[in-house]
């Protein structure tokens, strides 16, 4: 793999799990990457590349990639266990499952994954706040994508 | 021409497939078990879609899965390899209920010739040579043991839906063809939930011979050759070679003319292998008909001139078959070692782990099919095969001679590999004279 | 058939003749320099021999010394490769004093085609079409300057004894004609150490092309089709095509008639190359022979099924071609890129170093030519180029989506390598549409 | 190469050399070997070889090397620039040049070197006395192969 696309993997998937630093060391080369605000001020986007040994990484701008996830600390993935699409509500124009602020449950049902023209319901499997919703409606899924974060329920 | 092809495999033939879609101009998809994440051959597709866990049943094997795969990426067709789905009957008939066209036959060609039984009487109708045995499924124990008192021990018993060596048991009398029918059916039982069994007479002094098949949706079938796999340990096949040595050109000429007839009697597309077992006097009988891509097909690809899973994918789209089988022009002879991640030293036991350094060999009359690198992790969850090395000589002494150049020079370290088994294979005197039958590796690593 | 051959070379080439050997079952001895101690292919011979420091004056050009390696590993003949000491007639005469076979050429013959003045004479008489220029060396410049003006400008100024490039100029009126006539003597004596040049008209739309010869020692001369090696850099050819795209078969078949009538009217034996230019409208000349094995020739042998390096060390034992002209067979279209460890981005400057991570592209179509492999770490001292990778297809448009795979699973990773240059040149629509000529690759770079 | 080739050549590469330790650390292996009894104790061979994760080595008896040099510190190597075949002496049944005992000076002439018919006398280039004579008389030599070691005078 190319430097270059290596660094752009690398600083994409830093915004997708919100890391502020990263550092790799291979038997050739080594690469360390740093955002140069901490995510949790500057939420959408900014991160920088700084490259040891190589030419500075571009910036993930303008790339079909999900938005980087908040840099907060301790939020839970609710992730799909199939592939399918992705639809928010039970059915068109009918209110979402859920939206940012929704409190879940366990077996709260958080949205719909349609595969082979079945509709599967699909449980938070977990407690707390939905922070953020990383899909649009009808959107694609893979097996193990993220769908939601949600932030734990102080108890 | 298909605009979108999803491949639902792994691995080196996923790599195999993904090629011929690139030299078409064909976008494609792979699927991918969270083991194969991060394989290098996935960065060649233009979409690969993650279908769940390592475990085959939850991924490769899972047709929900795939065909969910299939719709959110928009493919027009599936190519599903070799292994995993390749003959299920279930996956192409909702593969056609889905309107996704299955690279392979149509599901009522492959429900017959799937059936061993059935493909057995198919032959037997055409006056293709059948080893002598029972007419249908075993009904009772005692149909068995009267009727192999008339073929004579040692018999077979093979599972009606099977393939691979599953449920199959060599009986030598009465008592030991009773238990292994018992056995038999319970084996075939489970892996095929289907527990008929059939009884053939057993010759193990031949040789596995196999004719490729081509055909179009327009009514042309050519055959591309036959293959010899007679190198097989535990019905695994090893090395594979065309043309096959020690077969007159009669018997290539009748058992080409009997696979093509056999296609074209069930109406076959796509490409496909007819089976038989060749006698040491020339005698022929049919097996079975493997309604997929084979393993070995880059063999007849290097001879023939001819891409068999381009041609595969372009009959599937309805393309015309662009060959005549008087014109096809076949050159020299080729062979290929199937290089597993495995270690001869211990009972071929597999060797999963990091490869640390991956050198092929190269150069003329040498082709190297293989999704493995330097650093690449073999999983443990899968087949053990890392690579397949194909040589080629416009003889066959050079073409051996390529092949152990080539295996000279092939560096696989981190993980153990058949390399140093092939290179010892290939100077036996029994392997290099080409004159050697199904039992070979049996009799050659005894003799280790 | 010798018993063990030489080779008088490095890299690529030394790997390719240990291969040819290897098929053969002819043992190999590889003399190496200290710059190349360690690298693998060494390993792959019977023997090597350290003949000198990195200086290829003290090692691959030091005939003494591979003379001497020769001696103390009593081989029978020497396999020279390409460059270094190929061309040399005073090498090729020390070994046929020493009674050591040179895999080539005898030496009066390699002295007459070596001389371009001679070789244009010699095709001259046979009623080959030659460029209008001089008859022979340029006595003084005067008489160069009164011919261009009856020849017209552009004028291309060549050394005698030239090739590669070497003591080549091109004057475009009377002033720059007597400043390069000085130029070009003074860098052909440097290079050759004889300063005689002669004049030619300069086609410059003109596609280079040439045709494969194979002779052996008893009259049989034939042609293995021609090659297109229009896409050049500073006179270094970089991607090499076979058929030659845009040559009609009335062109093609003079050509290869003339190459055979060429070869055969000086007794040429081995294997052997004779350029042409060929115009828009289809006119060739003679430019001149190349009495060695192409680096291009690999492509040749995808198409023809011949290995020619096999042939060649064959035809120099005495063998007798066993190919005849009208049986040959030729099947597709191949295509070469020559990747170098150069950085296109930086005027093609020359990246040597270590080869941190090597995965050469493979599976159908596909042949890689190389010596090198992830930890190689590329001198500074010789030849740029890493590895050749050859890509076939039935056709051209298929050869050519053939390439753009295998140029993209190609991964290179320490040094700057040509590939990324290939990507994008093989996408300019004036390389797809086979329409190009000479100047193709500084018009493409100017646009860039 | 294979991890057993490569030990092999280790072992062979310390025998040559008179090394009682070594150790290679590469990104995927680690080898360390060391003799059992110093070299200089046992000149004669009884290299044993301990690998750290990987098995032990097979010692190199019965291949084709130049015996293990001596190993004493500091002696000075008389090195071939010409490949070609050694002779000891000037002629068939002459004395030979040098004997191990010999104090040579940089003109002395050491041996012959016989490359396309002609023999090259081969000077010593240093002064000191010979230690250890490594080819055969009439033996072929490789440009930089060590032809003789010779212990420094004292001065």
């Amino acid at each position: 793999m190319d430097v270059i696309e290596k660094i752009r993997r690398l600083v994409a998937l830093m915004a997708e799990n919100g890391l502020a630093e990263l550092e790799v060391e291979e038997p050739e080369l080594r690469i360390r990457l740093k955002t140069s605000i901490s995510a949790a001020q500057q939420p959408e986007g900014g991160l920088q590349a700084q490259v040891l040994e190589e030419v500075a990484a571009e910036p993930t701008e303008g790339r079909e990639e999900k938005p980087p996830a908040k840099a907060e600390d301790n939020l839970l993935e609710i992730t799909s266990p199939m592939v399918g699409t992705f639809y928010r509500s039970p059915s068109d124009g009918a209110e979402p499952y859920v939206t940012t602020g929704t409190i879940v449950e366990p077996d709260t049902v958080v949205c719909i994954i349609e595969a082979m023209k079945v509709m599967n319901e699909m449980k938070a499997g977990l407690s707390g706040e939905i922070v953020e919703i990383l899909l649009q409606n009808a959107e694609a899924v893979e097996f193990g994508q993220v769908l939601f974060l949600a932030r734990p329920l102080e108890q | 021409m298909f605009s979108r092809v999803l491949i639902a495999n792994r691995g080196e033939v996923a790599l195999r497939v993904l090629r011929a879609c690139a030299d078409l101009g064909v976008e494609s998809v792979v699927v991918y078990s969270t083991a194969d994440a991060g394989a290098k051959y996935l960065e060649f597709a233009d979409d690969s879609v993650c279908i769940g866990p390592p475990p085959a049943a939850e991924s490769y094997l899972n047709v929900a899965r795939i065909i969910a795969a299939a719709e959110i990426t928009n493919v027009d067709a599936i190519h599903p390899g070799y292994g995993f789905l390749a003959e299920s009957t279930e996956f192409v008939e909702i593969c056609e209920d889905s309107n996704i066209v299955f690279i392979g036959p149509r599901s009522d060609v492959m429900r017959k010739m799937g059936n061993k039984v059935e493909a057995r009487h198919i032959a037997k109708d055409r006056k293709i040579p059948v080893l002598p045995g029972s007419e249908g499924a075993i009904e009772s124990d005692d149909e068995a043991v009267k009727l192999a008192q008339e073929i004579g021990y040692p018999i077979i018993i093979k599972a009606a839906a099977g393939g691979g060596g599953r449920g199959m048991r060599i009986a030598h009398n009465e008592i030991s063809l009773r238990n292994m029918l018992a056995l038999a059916r319970s084996e075939a039982e489970k892996a095929f939930k289907d527990d008929s069994v059939y009884i053939e007479k057993m010759l193990d002094k031949a040789r596995h011979v196999e004719v490729q098949i081509l055909a179009d949706n327009r009514g042309s079938v050519i055959h591309l050759g036959e293959r010899d796999c007679s190198i097989q340990r535990r019905y695994q096949k090893l090395i594979e070679e065309t043309p096959a040595p020690g077969v007159s050109d009669d018997t290539r000429s009748a058992i080409s003319k009997a696979a093509v007839q056999l296609a074209r009697a069930v109406g076959y597309t796509g490409a496909g292998t007819v089976e038989f077992l060749v006698n040491g006097d020339g005698r022929y009988y049919f097996m079975e008909m493997n309604t997929r891509l084979q393993v070995e097909h880059p063999i007849t690809e290097v001879v023939s001139g001819v891409d068999i899973v381009k041609e595969q994918i372009k009959v599937a789209a309805g393309e015309k078959l662009p060959y005549h089988q008087k014109k096809l022009a076949f050159r020299g002879v080729a062979i290929e070692c199937r290089v597993n991640a495995e270690n001869p030293a211990d009972g071929f036991r597999s060797s999963p782990g990091r490869i640390t350094e991956f050198i092929p060999p190269g150069g003329p009359g040498v082709r190297v099919d293989t999704h493995v690198y330097s650093g690449y992790e073999v999983p443990p969850f899968y087949d053990s095969m890392v690579a397949k090395l194909i040589a080629y000589g416009p003889n066959r002494t050079e073409a051996l001679n390529t092949m152990r150049r080539a295996l000279q020079e092939f560096t696989i370290s981190g993980v153990k590999t058949t390399i140093p088994f092939y290179r010892d294979l290939i100077e036996h005197r029994g392997y290099a004279s080409g004159n050697f039958d199904i039992r070979f590796v049996d009799e050659f690593l005894g003799s280790v």
